[in-house]
Order: structure tokens, then C-alpha cells, then sequence
């Protein structure tokens, strides 16, 4: 058995890093896939995306979506990564990573917890406009809660 | 024991309670420790209550049906009952990811 | 548009060379997804892998497969490399890249692009045997085909 | 017409057969450049031809529904016509990514 690494931080993290130190040393590992979402300009109307989370709760929630992930799928190794605070566009907010023997228990640990981080992990997004206004908090969307529930 | 439920039911204990985002906003403040009445049962009680102490708490609680809640860094539903936990959170939907 | 990037080579790639290559000076993706396929030591009984193809028509078969993802779904940029030659235990063999606005068309894009990759991407495998003999070839698999017909 | 046509058929036309893993090692060769009939119609013709060669060819295709082809790098089913094909392709199924 592995234990899912799960970190929430303000600094920005390395891909290449996470996945060097999943497969450090070891040959059993078949496929990683990994997910990096990214902050968008929107069309180059966004300064930065402000992050605000819930600590203490927003690793204990995503520790338990990676644990449920480990449960469902024969995985190798599994990574969560969530930023909080300022993160200007092309910047990245959060990162998954799963490892597996065979590809498809990669693939869908990883979307499953995508979907998950969406609608369970204690984190809001607020806007900072290019304008220098003060944009609104980010309306959660219907669609992240319908792909949630297709792991039911 | 009658007796005892009966003190018991009409006391008070101290919660520590969190709220995020709009919700932090609407109330304004980021936490606050209240002493709240032992005879609460479920998260939808304490809403109620915490809605009667000011307009505040009446803007962000104003639909019941969006606000999110945690005991103790758990998700729980406006139904889920407070037992004895001591740190309880309110917030909007999450847009994290 | 974009022109989905194909490459057939010996040599070993690295993941974050391609990553910054796809998003550099730019901000309007919102997911990377990428697949990493790595040769697996079978327990310690294989010395490596030997992968076979068909010059040419390898490239041309995934630049096909990568321009159906990009008519499939909203892409903003999409990555295919895929090595021949020997490979030990340990070592990458293929990535893929999807990136786009939101996470559904990547996952999706390179979920199928693997798919189809594996069904037909004019490669074989050869096992050499830590043991010092040559193996045989791999033989495909169904479910692999199975897994392709998803997406029809 | 129908003279040129009859000629043509009788005629043969010169190919570059190119084989990969087991198949290759069956057929002996990697790759060769053979006149093939022009009344060879389909891929399916074009594999019986070849069956007719030699114990190389008939152990490379003895389960005809196995290996696969291509005309010109693009895969082909058997019943494909090889038209003006200038490169054939036969494999077996495909083990890469």
C-alpha cells in the first residue's frame, strides 16, 4: 500500500519534480497522468485569480478523495497539489498526478479526482480584474457537480 | 436523568464558528467563538438562530439552500446533527480545482 | 487552429520541455492532461523492451489520429511522442499532451488519443528477458480494441 | 479501350512489399520489390499470390484474418483494392504506446 500525497501551498510546484519522485527508483509503474489546471486571462480581462481555502479542512478533504481514489483503483501512486492565495494567468493552481500498472486506472483516478477537488475541496476563487476592480467570487457550475456524480 | 438532559437542554456551550468567502463577506468576520444553546440539534437549527442575531447573518444565510456547512472539516447537510463538535464552518458552493 | 505536434524518435523527452513548449507566453489554457507511458520491469523478468515501426507511416498514422482529437474536441494544443528502439525498465515510451480550456476536452482527448494509439500506431513490441533470452513479441490485447471502440 | 485494358491485366507492375515483427521474421525479409500481377485485385489477391511463394509467406499468413496492412502508410482491411498502391504494407496487430 502507498499513502496519497496531498499539499496545499502558496508557491508554485514542479510537474517534472512530482513525478520523478513518484517513480523514483521503481519499474512496476506502467502510466502516469497527470492533470495541471492553469489560471486563464479570460481573454485578457483577468489580473489574477485570488484563492481563498479552508486549512486543516482542505487537506483533510482532499486526503480523503485521494484515499476513496486509492480504494476504487489498483494505483501506484497519486498526488494532489492545491495552491491558495494570488495566482496570476498562466500560472498553475493545482496539480493531480496518478501512477498505475495499466493506463485506464490512471486516467480515471485522475479525472475522478478532478472532479472531486471541483466540488469538495474547501477552496473559492475570486477575481482581480485587469482593470484593478475587484472582480466577483467564481459561481459555482452546475456541470462540475453533474460530472461528480457520474462516479456514484 | 430527566433532570439532568433538562439543565443540560437549556445551557449554553462555546463553538467555534468559520466562514469563507461571500459568506465571510455578508457576516463580516472570519470567526467567531459564540456561546450557543445545547438544545440546537442540527446545523439547520443553528442557521436559523445565528440568522436572528442581525442582518448580517440574515444576508448571508438569506438562501438556505446554497450555503455549504462542515463540523469538524467534514462535509455535513443542514439535517446533520451538531453533536459535540466544536468547529463549525459555513461557505458558498467551492470553486477550487 | 493549431497543428497537433507528432514526433517518432530513439531518444528519450521529457515531459516539462513539451509542457512549457505548449503554454509558454501564453494564458488562455486552463488544463494540461498528459499521458506518460513507461516500460515496466514485469517483476523484475524483463531487460527491456524493443519497439519496431513502420518509418513514416507511424508519424503519419498519429498526426491522423491527433487532427481527428483536434476535430473531436476544443483543443489548444496537443502533443504525441512516441520512441523506438530499446527501452529498459524505468524508461518513458510515449506521452501525449492534451491541453485546452477546461479539463473535460483534455482528459477526453488524451484518454482517446491513447486509445487509439495502442490500436493503431504502427509499433510492436519485443521482450528481451533479464535472463538474457529474447522474448516474444507482445501480443495485442482485446481489451485495447475494446477501449478504442469507445469512441466510436 | 477493352484491348488496353486486357493488356494491362495480363500485365504485371512492380511493388515494394515491406513486412514488420513476426511477420517479417516468417517471411524472411524486411522489405522486397516484387512485379505483381495487375489482375490482383484486392489485398486478400495480393496475400494469396504471396502464399504461393513460398513455406515463408504460407507460415506469415496462414491465419489470414491476423495480419494487417497498409496501402501507401494508411491501414486497409483485405477486401481493400490495392488500385495504385506503390508500397504494401503487412504487420501484425499493433503492440505500441
Amino acid at each position: 500500500m502507498f499513502s496519497p500525497l496531498v499539499r496545499i501551498q502558496r508557491e508554485d510546484f514542479s510537474l517534472q519534480d512530482e513525478i520523478d519522485a513518484l517513480s523514483a527508483g521503481r519499474a512496476d509503474i506502467g502510466a502516469v497522468v497527470s492533470f495541471t489546471g492553469l489560471c486563464r486571462d479570460e481573454a485578457g480581462t483577468l489580473a489574477a485569480l485570488e484563492l481563498e481555502h479552508y486549512p486543516g479542512m482542505a487537506e483533510a478533504e482532499i486526503a480523503r478523495v485521494a484515499n476513496e481514489a486509492a480504494s476504487r483503483w489498483p494505483l501506484l501512486g497519486l498526488v494532489a497539489i492545491h495552491r491558495y492565495g494570488l495566482v496570476k494567468p498562466g500560472e498553475q493552481i493545482v496539480l493531480v498526478l496518478a501512477a498505475s500498472a495499466h493506463r485506464r486506472a490512471a486516467f480515471e483516478a485522475a479525472d475522478f479526482m478532478m472532479d472531486y477537488l471541483k466540488t469538495r475541496a474547501p477552496f473559492w476563487k475570486r477575481e482581480h480584474r485587469a482593470d484593478g476592480t475587484l472582480g466577483g467570487w467564481v459561481e459555482a457550475k452546475g456541470e462540475d457537480d453533474d460530472a461528480a456524480r457520474r462516479w456514484e | 436523568m430527566n433532570t439532568v438532559t433538562a439543565t443540560a437542554a437549556a445551557g449554553t456551550r462555546p463553538v467555534r464558528i468559520v466562514y469563507f468567502a461571500w459568506v465571510r463577506e455578508r457576516v463580516g468576520l472570519p470567526e467567531e467563538t459564540l456561546d450557543i444553546p445545547t438544545d440546537l440539534t442540527t446545523i439547520a437549527d443553528l442557521v436559523r438562530w445565528l440568522k436572528a442575531r442581525g442582518e448580517g447573518y440574515e444576508t448571508a444565510f438569506a438562501d438556505e439552500t446554497v450555503v455549504r456547512a462542515a463540523l469538524d472539516h467534514v462535509h455535513a447537510k443542514p439535517q446533520a446533527r451538531l453533536g459535540a463538535a466544536r468547529e463549525i464552518a459555513f461557505f458558498p458552493p467551492m470553486t477550487g480545482g
